[in-house]
Formats: structure tokens, C-alpha cells, sequence
């Protein structure tokens, strides 16, 4: 099975507009950023987004925000943590100017709901976010003297992850923290295109080593390696 | 509301939270004054985990060392320890929510004499419908051992963030079990908030003064030792 | 009942399965019957799953090539073919019940014209309150895209496999899409069981006689092609 | 962290008279019997183990049944496949007379269960075993159509796991099928015991490679690697 495209552009060229799209990646650290990139040349527009964020490190994601390609975001840390910095975010201005919709929800809950999407998990109880605003509209039950929350399965229609290698196969092994949320995300799209910097042939992975297995693979396409400073 | 007295500087608030955290822990640091505390805590047989994926990290990454696929929960580039490990957020987390993590220290807005603790959602942000940075913050407070908030006694405007309720929306309820800041170490009990250790030149009145919850003074009140 | 023609061996069963399999294809193999697909696969574009946590397994291991550390989920010592890769069992049921696998070949000791199938319980074994080995057959069953039953006909002692309603406890309800046995290819449709392929010899009243469903016979019958 | 003991018998020294115990392999795959081997000799009685199976590959488990060391067995199959085999083991024998109680639960719902008792998820709905007989007593619920049973959290007081290599710090490294339960099984237990075939330095396992976080492990010691034949 080769799964490799040639380019980025030629790996997204058939998105629809109003396709679900989860994002890989913890602020810059392993983000498919040539993949967003190719999205925003794409143009598919009416899209949601799930990512953990909107604001920093997603300049690539702004981009999107002012070709005004997004309807909804999914995240669990969408904003810019600084009211300064978060008030010249495209993205803030156009969630206060009702233009994007967000839906907000704790980390472990976000990424639970797009495992259980991926592994045919319908619904699960996690203690996370009882007795807050997260449980509003959130059936509530007590299991062992302990209030839990209900919360149901996310999928969506494409994911875009990183790794730092993966096979012609899908097989894709990531680097140290640029793990973070590309395997569930990868589990839980019907389409996932992989971003690899460094393409294999199959047998050239350690496969005790392969993080995400290339059966959650449908795309890969070889890019250069983002150059980017971590920050906030 | 203003004060009369100095309290400590964040670094040394984050040493009193270096001393409370004992040795063969886990130990998650959340961002802020908590993330200090690893200035204090090197050599000592303490392991970090950081809700990215990674358990054992190291000292901040400078120069050179700075590997971009490499950073904490706060995006500052780190380094790893020898023993260190990686894993996917979906694992951290359930490692977080399934009570593995001895130690969450976390910065707050608002602890309440409940415990409670309103820490992700500031409303002068201006949104509506509950969205705000909510990230691990509400897993690590019902998940870890044990929650202790190392923060400022004050807002930046002077308002006390010890309150009776707390008024900004919550991250979790009943979960704090000691609140470090910059005047006091304060014990969160079922009789309320019990003032243990103050800074040095300030009193359990001061505290009291700066704080909208009643405290207990400790018949044992002893200046926050560093 | 007495069967008065002979059907095809295991091995052909296996290889009628196997040209059904198509190319580009995640498809796990069950034990029996299925395993054999196994023989007449390679080569080709198909990957196979297995459940114990393996993408990619080769040809059965011998000899040397037996490593105590890579078997199979029946147990058997396997091989690894390139682009293989090793996961916990849990991410390997995940998947399967995610909806990754195209097609699962699975045996079966009953099979319903509804498409139940009755594959991990025998009565005779005579234990109650539903003990039993289940292991990853449900998982299998509700989780694949699409599921074949590769099984002989008839039991060893000549009971017809495929029935109106499972008299044994089911696997799964209404999962089975095809049927395929030493004298038969059965596809399962909403308006019941079509006949669409016997074996050389073998005649649809012969088929009929052994089968309890009421088949349909498809204008378009032919013999098995292998 | 030096969490490695001198042996396994240290290792199992103070597990007491009714205590839980999950154990990883899949038949004989991955299965710490010098563990099974030392409880054997320890003695503890009145136990509940949650492991794949009691039959094949599990003499050393035979020996715990014929020590009369078992109440209860959580599996997903339990049973030898053969019942001319199965009627000659130990284990079925007890089942049959009465004298070990049985829970058999699909294996994707067996290590979901595991997996939910360590990570704080209190309860999942799985479409597993709708319409069989593994839906009796449980809750039932409809979600996009489709029917589910909610299964609960399954945790544990001990956990014997296997690895190829270990850290003294608890890292661990599985490999190929010999992870299988391992990792789950690590997770939902209060003390995970390893048994390492090859005890590393802190530093010496590739920390992109670590199968089982050293958080989860409480006890390391390590073994000679097990001989078996791989067969039913």
C-alpha cells in the first residue's frame, strides 16, 4: 500500500467545504504546519477545526481565520493566554464578532472524546470539569460516591498530523513532545494526511517504535522540517 | 484594598513549595509562579511530568540546547533527564485523571475556604458561553493526589484571591488542600482555612486583612521558613 | 442428516475467502478455517491484523524464525513482514472495534438468514452463566466493515450450520454479510440468504438439504471459482 | 527512583490473602511467569486474577489453582479451546466443581475496563456484546442509532507485567507481542510489579521507545528470559 502524495497541495486539493478537520500538534511543537498552510491556499471554506488552539503558535491557523475559512473551532486552550496579545488575535476578534463559533472543553476530555470517536466508544464518564460551567447540559451521575460526567464520542473528516518518520505504509513515529495529540487525532478522522519529515520505505521503522499505526494512515506526504523558536 | 507589608517574591514562594514537595513524587508544575518551583528542585529525587507527554523533564533549554520538539505545557523549551520518557497528551492526561500525579502545584484567581478553585476563566476577558483556556487545568485538579496553589496573596489590582466563594467561574470544586502565596501558608481543613506560616514581618492580622475568608490561626503559627 | 457429496478441503475454503479478499485492503483472520487465508495472500496487497497487537503479519514462523515474543492470536509463532508494527492490545481492539479492519474472516458455529452468528459458545461444554471463550470474536464481529464466515457446512456430526434463528449463544446480531463453506458462497440481504456459488458436484437442492434457512437461489448461480 | 528488588520473591513478599491481581500476556506471550512462579511459592490465598486466560499456556497459573490460591477469575477466555484438553485442566475442573467463580467480558471490553480504572474514567458504552449474552444485568442505550452497554471501570490492587527491557525507575519496554495486556494492565493496578528481562540505567532506554511510563510501576526485578515453544 503506497500511501505517499506528492505534495501537501495534492494532499488536501479534495477537502470539501464544511469538512471537520483535527489538527495535530501542542502550540508549535508538532503541528502540520505546511499542511494549514496548503489548507489556506486550498481555500475550502465553512470549515471546524479541532485543535487544542486558535491563538499562539497558529499563525498558519490565522491565516485561515482571515481568508475566513473556519464556522466553528473545537479546542481546549483556544486563546491567547495575554488579553493584550489575544485582542490582536484574527481569530479573537472574530469569535467576539460572533463570526466563529468555539466550543471549549478540558484537555483530557477533548482528546478522550476523539479516542472514543476513533475506537467505537460511544459516550464515557470522566470526573473532569463537574460542579463547573463545563458540566452545563452534560448529564451528571454518580458512580462509587463521585460525580462524573457524561461526554460523547468526537470524529471527524480529516486530521492533519506530523511525524518525524513514517513509512510509504502510513506508519508514522514521533519525536520526543511533538507527539502530544496526533495519534488520537489520526484515530478519530475518516481521512488522515500525515506530514513526515523524514520518508521511509517500509521495514525501515523499529516497529516496537511506531507510534501511529499506518492502518489510521490514508495520506503521507514528505515536508522540510518547520523551523520555529517555542514560545508563548 | 491596600497593603502595608511586603511579601515574598515569586522565587521564593516557589522555594517554600519546593520544600513542602517530598522526595520519590510526581510532580506536575502548572504555569506561572508553579513553574519557579523547578529552579528549586534540581538534584532532588522528584520527577516532572509536563501534561504535553513527558514524564521527567529537565531544567529550561537555552542556546544550542533549544529543540523544538521539546517543550513543556507552558511552550518554553525544555531539556530531559536521564530516566525521562514520552508519550501521547491522551496517555498524560489519563495519567493526570487517573490519580498518578502526587502533586499538582497550580496558580489560581480565586480558592475559596471550600477548596474550591476558579483558575482558567477571567471574566474581564469579556466571552460569553463558558469558552476560555481551559487546557489541563481541570484534570489536574481532580486528578492529582494532592492540589496546592502557589500564586500572589493579591491581584495585581490588590484584590484578595482568598475568598469565601469563589466568583469567577470554577476549575474545580473542594480539590485544594494548601495555598502557598507570598504572605502565608495556608492549610485548607473541614473547619475552614488555617493559617500555618507567614512571611517574615507580617502578622496573622496583616494576613487576615488582605484575605476575604475567615482564617484559623494555628495555635502553632510559625514564620514561613525557607 | 447423511451428505451424500463431498464439498471442497479447508485449504480450497480458504482460497475462495481469499479471492473474495480485495487489494488495499486491513482485513483479521480468525482461527480455523480463516487462518488458512493466510496461505493464499501472499504476495498481494493485503495486510493482516492481529488482535494481539500486530499490523502486517507474515507467513507462520518455523525453526529458527520462531521467536517466542511474536505470535499470532491463536497462539501460533508468526513472522513480521516489512512495514509490520507492534501496539498494545488495547489499541489492537480499539481498532477493530473503531472501524478500521475491512473485513474480518471469522468461523462460526451457527449462522442465522438474519446474519446473527453463534461462534464462541458451545453448549456441550456444558458450562452455565455464560462462561466461556469470547476473547476478541464480539470486538471482531461488530467492529469489522464487513464480516465473512469461513466454517465447513455441517458439524462433525453432520448438523447444518446455518439455521433460522441461533440456537447457541450469539456473538453478534445481523453482522454477517457472507458464508462461505466447503459447498457454498451465501451472501446475506435483507430479503434473506442467496445462493450464489456451489461447489463442483454439488447442486443447489443438494445445498438446500443441508442448510435450515430457506435459500434463495440467484438466477446468476455458478460453481465456485477458485 | 530505585524502585528494583533484589528478587521475585521480595517482589510478591507482602501481597496479602484476598488481593487482586491482574497479569499481562497473551497466552504464553508476554507473561511474567517467574512472578506467578513466586506467588505460587508465597502462598496468598483467596485471590481474584484478571488475565486473559486460565487454561493454555498457564501451568504456572495451574499451580496457583491447584495451590488453591484462586476465588475468582476476570477473563476474556478462560477456557482451553479443546474440551478434551480443557476437561483435564486444573482450573476448568475447580470452575466446574464450584470452587472458582468466573467473569468472562469480551477482550476489547476485559482491557477497556483496565484501562478506564486507570485513567479516571468511571464508565464507557461500547457496542460489545449487544444482543448476547454479555449484555445481561447491563444498562442498555441507544446513541446515533445504534445500541451500547455501558460497561464500568475494572481496577486492581496488584499488576504483574512483563517487559524485554527496564529501567530502575519503572520505564519499561515491550517487545513485539509480548506487550500485548502489559501496559493496560499496569495502569489499573494500586503496585505494578515488572518483571525485566534486561535492567537498565536511567538514560539507557530510548525515551521515545518506553511501551509503560515509569509512573505506573511501582516494583522492578529482574528475570531470566522465560523458554517456551509458542503453542495451544
Amino acid at each position: 500500500m503506497n500511501k505517499v502524495f506528492p505534495g501537501v497541495d495534492e494532499a488536501v486539493a479534495d477537502i470539501p467545504d464544511g469538512s471537520s478537520i483535527a489538527i495535530g500538534g501542542f502550540f508549535t511543537c508538532g503541528t502540520p504546519v505546511p499542511l494549514i498552510q496548503a489548507l489556506a491556499r486550498q481555500g475550502a471554506k465553512n470549515l471546524t477545526l479541532i485543535c487544542q488552539q486558535m491563538g499562539p503558535g497558529s499563525e498558519d491557523i490565522n491565516q485561515l481565520v482571515l481568508n475566513k475559512q473556519i464556522r466553528k473551532a473545537i479546542c481546549n486552550y483556544p486563546f491567547y493566554r495575554s488579553a493584550t496579545q489575544g485582542s490582536k488575535s484574527p481569530f479573537e476578534k472574530a469569535v467576539r464578532a460572533g463570526e466563529i463559533e468555539v466550543e471549549v472543553y478540558p484537555m483530557g476530555t477533548f482528546i478522550e472524546k476523539l479516542r472514543a470517536g476513533g475506537s467505537g466508544i460511544a459516550a464515557f464518564y470522566t470526573p473532569t470539569g463537574t460542579g463547573t460551567i463545563v458540566e452545563k447540559g452534560k448529564e451528571k451521575r454518580v458512580f462509587n460516591g463521585r460525580e462524573y460526567l457524561m461526554e460523547t464520542a468526537l470524529k471527524c473528516d480529516y486530521a492533519f498530523v506530523y511525524a518525524y518518520q513514517g513509512d510509504s505504509m502510513g506508519n508514522l513515529t514521533c519525536r520526543k513532545t511533538a507527539r502530544n495529540y496526533n495519534p488520537e487525532m489520526a484515530k478519530a478522522a475518516k481521512v488522515t494526511i500525515a506530514a513526515v519529515e523524514n520518508l521511509l520505505k517500509p521495514g525501515e521503522l523499529n516497529p516496537d517504535m511506531v507510534h501511529i499505526p499506518g492502518i489510521y494512515v490514508q495520506r503521507v506526504v514528505k515536508v522540510a522540517r518547520p523551523q520555529y523558536v517555542p514560545s508563548l | 484594598m491596600v497593603r502595608k507589608f511586603e511579601g515574598l517574591p515569586r522565587e521564593l514562594i516557589a522555594l517554600r513549595v519546593a520544600r513542602e514537595l517530598e522526595d520519590g513524587t510526581y510532580v506536575n508544575l502548572g504555569i506561572g509562579i508553579p513553574t519557579l518551583v523547578s529552579n528549586w528542585i534540581e538534584g532532588r529525587d522528584i520527577i516532572l511530568q509536563a501534561e504535553i507527554g513527558m514524564l521527567n523533564t529537565g531544567p529550561l533549554a537555552e542556546g544550542d540546547n533549544i529543540d523544538q520538539d521539546l517543550i513543556n505545557a507552558g511552550c518554553q523549551p525544555v531539556t530531559e533527564l536521564p530516566g525521562a520518557c514520552y508519550f501521547s497528551d491522551f496517555e498524560s492526561i489519563s495519567m493526570i485523571r487517573g490519580g498518578f500525579i502526587d502533586v499538582a502545584v497550580l496558580g489560581s484567581l480565586q480558592v475559596s475556604e471550600k477548596g474550591d478553585m476558579a483558575g482558567w476563566f477571567n471574566p474581564e476577558r469579556g466571552f460569553t458561553g463558558g469558552v476560555g483556556n481551559i487546557g489541563g487545568s481541570m484534570d489536574l485538579a481532580v486528578g492529582a493526589k494532592k492540589v496546592i496553589i502557589a500564586m500572589t496573596h493579591l491581584t495585581d489590582k490588590g484584590d484578595p484571591k482568598i475568598v469565601k466563594e469563589c466568583t469567577y467561574p470554577l476549575t474545580a470544586k473542594g480539590v485544594v488542600k494548601l495555598i502557598m502565596t507570598d504572605l502565608a501558608v495556608i492549610e485548607v481543613t473541614p473547619q475552614g482555612l488555617l493559617l500555618k506560616e507567614v512571611a517574615p514581618g507580617v502578622s496573622a492580622e496583616d494576613v487576615q486583612s488582605v484575605t476575604y475568608a475567615k482564617l484559623i490561626i494555628s495555635p502553632n503559627l510559625i514564620e514561613i521558613g525557607l
